[in-house]
């Protein structure tokens, strides 16, 4: 006696890559200020990259990870994030730490090896850039944990790459959020490698979203470079988590259109010609067609904006490079809340040797 | 609620009352763990909590330790006070990314933003006779770990004090419950919620003639030895050091001064344990005082192995006796 | 633009509680040899199991683990294996242990507290006992790698509870298993209980075989009670494993009919009520009327069959308890190839104490 | 193949040398990890190998390190020699369970029934202007696991000898390889397939007066500590550990023997760390031979701040010196 169980995960498209409209668009198309407001923190997005980049050439910041082809899907979770939301990013997430309120001087700071570059002054509830692959997972379910134990509607957004979803934290994450019914929405932002290891290699299931079957959540996919569909998503799901009704897991595909970080160099392993396809993609390009297309933005607009964007970017440099580095002792005045007994001789000794001028 | 002083409590028993005394007095504790809810925890550490405090504040969590670990940051990130028990020690290592990467790490890296009042909690060591992977005593793996508290009481009153310290304590704490003597005596216990200090060695018993350092379930045959030693008329100081990081150096510096001597007992094996960062200090501290080198009495360099042959592992009291007749000869 | 992909998961069952099929038998049904040797080894290992658990109770064997519920799928296990097959276990799968050729006597060591308990001669290959829950799914997909790396026509079982099935180890595993077309099959003995924990508290998820999905194997349910079902799921997944086609997931679903161990309570967590509608659904019992109706057992062999499993055991617990201690230095003598210098010292030490006889 | 003597070869080159060698004389020697195979590893030790040795012998994994960890024992139960990479050591942690609870384990479980020739390599270490996570030195973590070899190069051609022995080693070895110096020097390595001996330490320099005691990327520091000191009339015996654990504590002895005084030179943090273990060995076994307090030079008890800070927190050559001008004053 043979039963089956039917299971899907649903993917939406809105735009084509000429950012005309393959379907009607959803209602969060007729938000025309929010959309023009988004294509704007793209366009920003892009610039800081560009120089912290530039700065990483000149040995003015440390590795860097390029945010390009990650911008639409950035923007569009700080957009769907209200401020008492909880934003747990991983480290390329830079178009999302903008509109929460990071600024760009604390990104620089932090990519620039400062530890003051977490201390973020306007959203201090989210959490800090985590490095370990995964492991801001179990922070997400732990954050929407205490909202849950306290009955708030509020939610949390917790960002993944592809290569993230094979790592156990994940994993073991998704299936709290399934099993404690948590207020956490999982972007998994795939952008088709983890340093050089290609989507195909990282798992053998066809799309990463059906994971959430596995879990008892919702899965979904969007195009990561559809405005339209990434927003659609996410304002979807966040409402869901706010009201109690639960988790999702959303796929958004994209493509990595820069090397892993400025350690790498990935034309050792990536094709030319695969890196042009996904640049016709673009979701920043396609955006900024549909805008033109619906006579929201115009060539004035446009330089009006790279200018504006250019001047903040330039800024936050100047603020960047005129930050003092912190005091050596400022590596044991954080440990703990103040300093354990058996640690003021050692720090007797460094705040010695930051006077006496240590080589 | 009990009157302030409750008699015949066993060392695990004092553990459910600080977690019951605390849970009462402040909402942000959370008990999450596997088994700990419905069950009360293998061990009967949290029994009585679910009922008491609501299916919202003492969690069984899925069978994942990564998880566990985690979750707890986040939640801490958010004002609770999580205290995750892991069931055993020995299945604390999948925890050790979070702790080591995160818990230990978000003050720090944050600049004081988030901060992770979290309590670890796990029954630890040998001599129960149980299964493989229930008798692991690799403290000092925590004790190395900058921006962590490693805590272990000895006793049912210092338990109480002590994870009442390690709860309200704003940085996280691994604290290893020694279950060899969950149940091996009973105290009174003053249920009053007052903490006990934490960084801090407590003095159980004075002496001139030898410094005999221990923690956790060895704290028990450490004393008996310096029992037998003084009907052999040698006067043995004997020190908890229930904080094993930081450590309280000045506590163990000022009683080698006195007595010039000093035997570290622990279960752990011996290489890389907590002993040999306590003898390394007193040896460099002390180096004038020392009338004998400082001596080690601990479990051997392998694997605890399964119960047949526990006890041959595990340190006995004539291992300690004949440690300090070893260096009183000097 | 929404599109939907599919995925199913499919159940089987083949015998009612009675023991009538439900439908056409699978054609596992008519090697009545192996149908009949099956039984034999169900009722062995719960004779064993009764026995072990007496052991503990007076103080000759240390914390153990009752088979009850999990004979049925243990034996169907240890039939589908090829000796040439390795077998992954976690802790409760005396029944397919005893059809690889460990001896009772080994598994009384290995819970007597004896490390000998695991040096297993008749099953060379096949890893030990796994007690930290789930770590023994990586050992799997590491065997079946190396069968892959060799190009072997060999396949791997790998068992694992549902409470495992939370745990990174097995996430990652099953990962790894579809991402690399491995040779392994994973069984989750779904037994409704992780210790206290029921297994609506372990997942979301309605099944958990439906975590196949999202790892892109094939997910299976049988009645782990059903022995019909349960050998079918097997020989089908294990030919298709050694045939190069890859691994699958089956949740053999049933019922903790023991206490987790000897030292748990289960009265404390779950009702009377529960644990008596499980035995109506034991598959031993099943088994043996289905053989009953059809004419292949009989309350002759039935008696015969007890005795010879009581002396058996008898026998097994007779050799274990005359077994000596391995001497202290043992816990140094295998740790490395050869003591190493620096241990010699301390094994020095070990031996003289042995001698000496230390309180 | 190439000829034995290569010149101008860097300490991650000779890594590369290395496992090139013995893939190419033993069939069972796989190499797996993240970015291993067609990036050839990111910092390029394992370049190559995909090509020569072909897709099932160099394996690009998910990216998970519990995975990779347990992947390697299964494998090495089948009698392969699994290479397998962490990225940094930063990452390894989530692999801890599986090789402390069982690569660690498995020969002593079964009593020699199944082994783990297994190499866990790792780049460690600070001083690379790396983002966070990527400069850790927690080696005393793994020395304190029983059933672990902890084997750090500190040179080309120790790196090339010692990468070898720990392959054809049976049983588990954490190789830690001193990222700092992957490309600090050049040397040349004969390409002779020839180990070096584990469990043994390496005497670079030879002195009375002092005996310095490091691994690692300290070495350079050290020897240029050594060379100042020389200036100053202070003949200083420089010892690599190599293998911090097991600890040759003969070679060690037998200097301080000679010297009466020791400094130990470290990166990781000072408390619990290798320094620790190191220091209560001499402490205790050379008690009579010691002048001076066994001193350490460490880092601090702290996680390594970012890279604006991070020279702050590594030992210097001037600290070095300072140690030792202290030890030989008493
Ligand atoms: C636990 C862990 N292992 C390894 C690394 C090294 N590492 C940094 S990024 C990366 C790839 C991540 O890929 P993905 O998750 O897809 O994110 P992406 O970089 O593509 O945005 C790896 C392996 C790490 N940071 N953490
Ligand atoms: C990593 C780890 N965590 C916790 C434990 C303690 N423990 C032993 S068995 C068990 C429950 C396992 O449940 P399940 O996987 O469903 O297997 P079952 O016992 O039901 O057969 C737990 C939590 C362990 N052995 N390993
Ligand atoms: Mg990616
Ligand atoms: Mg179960």
């Amino acid at each position: 006696m043979r039963k089956s169980q039917e299971f899907h995960v649903d993917s939406t498209r809105y735009l084509d890559e000429l950012g005309k409209p393959l379907d009607d668009l959803p209602a969060q198309a007729s938000d025309i200020e929010r959309v023009v407001s988004a294509y704007r923190n793209m366009v920003l997005t892009r610039t800081f990259d560009a120089k912290a980049i530039a700065l990483q050439r000149t040995g003015k910041c440390g590795t860097y990870p390029s945010v390009l082809g990650h911008e639409v899907i950035g923007t569009a979770i700080g957009q769907s994030l209200a401020p008492s939301d909880v934003f747990v990013p991983y480290y390329r997430d830079q178009a999302a730490h903008i509109l929460r309120g990071v600024s760009l001087c604390e990104l620089l700071l932090y990519w620039g090896g400062d530890e003051r570059g977490s201390a973020w002054k306007h959203c201090p509830e989210d959490l800090p850039i985590a490095v370990p692959i995964a492991t801001q997972c179990c922070h997400a379910v732990g954050v929407a944990s205490a909202i849950r134990i306290r009955d708030e509607a509020r939610a949390v957004v917790c960002c993944v790459g592809d290569g993230g979803t094979s790592k156990g934290d994940f994993l073991e994450s998704i299936n709290l959020a399934g099993a404690w019914h948590l207020p956490v929405v999982f972007v998994v932002i795939n952008n088709q490698w983890a340093i050089s290891t290609p989507r195909s290699v990282q798992s053998g299931a066809d799309t990463l979203a059906q994971k959430a079957i596995g879990v008892g959540l919702p899965g979904h996919i969007v195009d990561g470079n559809d405005y339209f569909a990434t927003i659609e998503a996410l304002d979807t799901a966040l409402e869901r988590a706010r009201g109690g009704k639960g988790g999702s897991i959303i796929e958004a595909v994209t493509y990595r259109l820069g090397d892993h970080t400025t350690a790498d160099d990935a034309t050792r392993y990536r094709t030319a010609e695969a890196l042009k396809k996904a640049w016709e993609a673009d979701g920043i390009k396609r955006l900024q067609n549909y805008l033109h297309q619906n006579g929201l933005w115009d060539a004035n607009k446009e330089q009006a904006l790279q200018a504006e964007c250019k001047s903040t970017v330039d800024a936050a440099v100047e603020a960047y490079l005129a930050t003092e580095p912190e005091s050596p002792t400022a590596m044991l005045d954080y440990l703990f809340e103040s300093v354990p007994a058996s640690l003021q001789q050692q720090r007797e000794r460094l705040a010695g040797k930051s006077d006496g001028g240590e080589s | 609620m009990s009157s302030p002083e409750v008699r015949d409590v066993t060392l695990v028993e004092a553990v459910n009352m600080a977690l019951a005394w605390e849970m009462g007095h402040d909402e942000s504790v959370i008990v999450l763990g596997e088994d700990v809810a419905t069950n009360g925890g293998v061990f009967r550490a949290t029994v009585g909590l679910r009922d008491r405090f609501g299916y919202k504040r003492v969690l069984d969590t899925p069978l994942a330790e990564t998880l566990i670990a985690g979750t707890a940051i986040g939640m801490a990130t958010q004002g609770l006070k999580p205290v995750a028990e892991f069931q055993f020690m020995g299945f604390i290592y999948a925890g050790m990314e979070q702790i080591i990467s995160h818990a230990a790490r978000m003050r720090n890296r944050t600049r004081g933003r988030l901060h992770c009042p979290i309590v670890y909690r796990a029954p630890f060591g040998g001599g129960i006779h149980a299964p493989e992977h229930h008798s692991e005593s690799t403290e000092a793996l925590f004790a190395h770990i900058p921006g962590l508290r490693v805590v272990v009481p000895s006793s049912p009153q210092r338990a109480y004090g002590l994870l009442l310290a390690a709860i309200r304590n704003p940085d996280p704490v691994v604290f290893l419950e020694p279950k060899r003597i969950y149940r091996a005596v009973t105290h009174s216990v003053a249920n009053n919620g007052e903490a006990l200090p934490l960084d801090t060695c407590f003095t159980l018993r004075e002496g001139d003639d030898v410094t005999l350092v221990t923690w956790g379930a060895c704290v028990m045959e450490t004393l008996q030895a310096a029992d037998l030693l003084a009907e052999q008329g040698v006067s043995a100081e004997v020190i908890d050091v229930a904080t094993v990081s930081p450590l309280d150096r000045e506590t163990l510096l000022c009683s080698v001064a006195k007595t010039g001597r000093v035997v570290i007992v622990h279960e752990a094996c011996r290489s890389g344990g907590v002993g040999a960062e306590i003898a390394a200090s007193i040896a460099e501290g002390a180096f004038l005082d020392l009338q004998a080198p400082v001596v080690r009495v601990t479990g051997y360099d392998t694997i605890m192995p399964y119960y047949r042959n526990e006890q041959a592992y595990l340190p006995k009291v004539t291992d300690i006796v004949e440690a300090v007749e070893q260096v009183i000869a000097l």
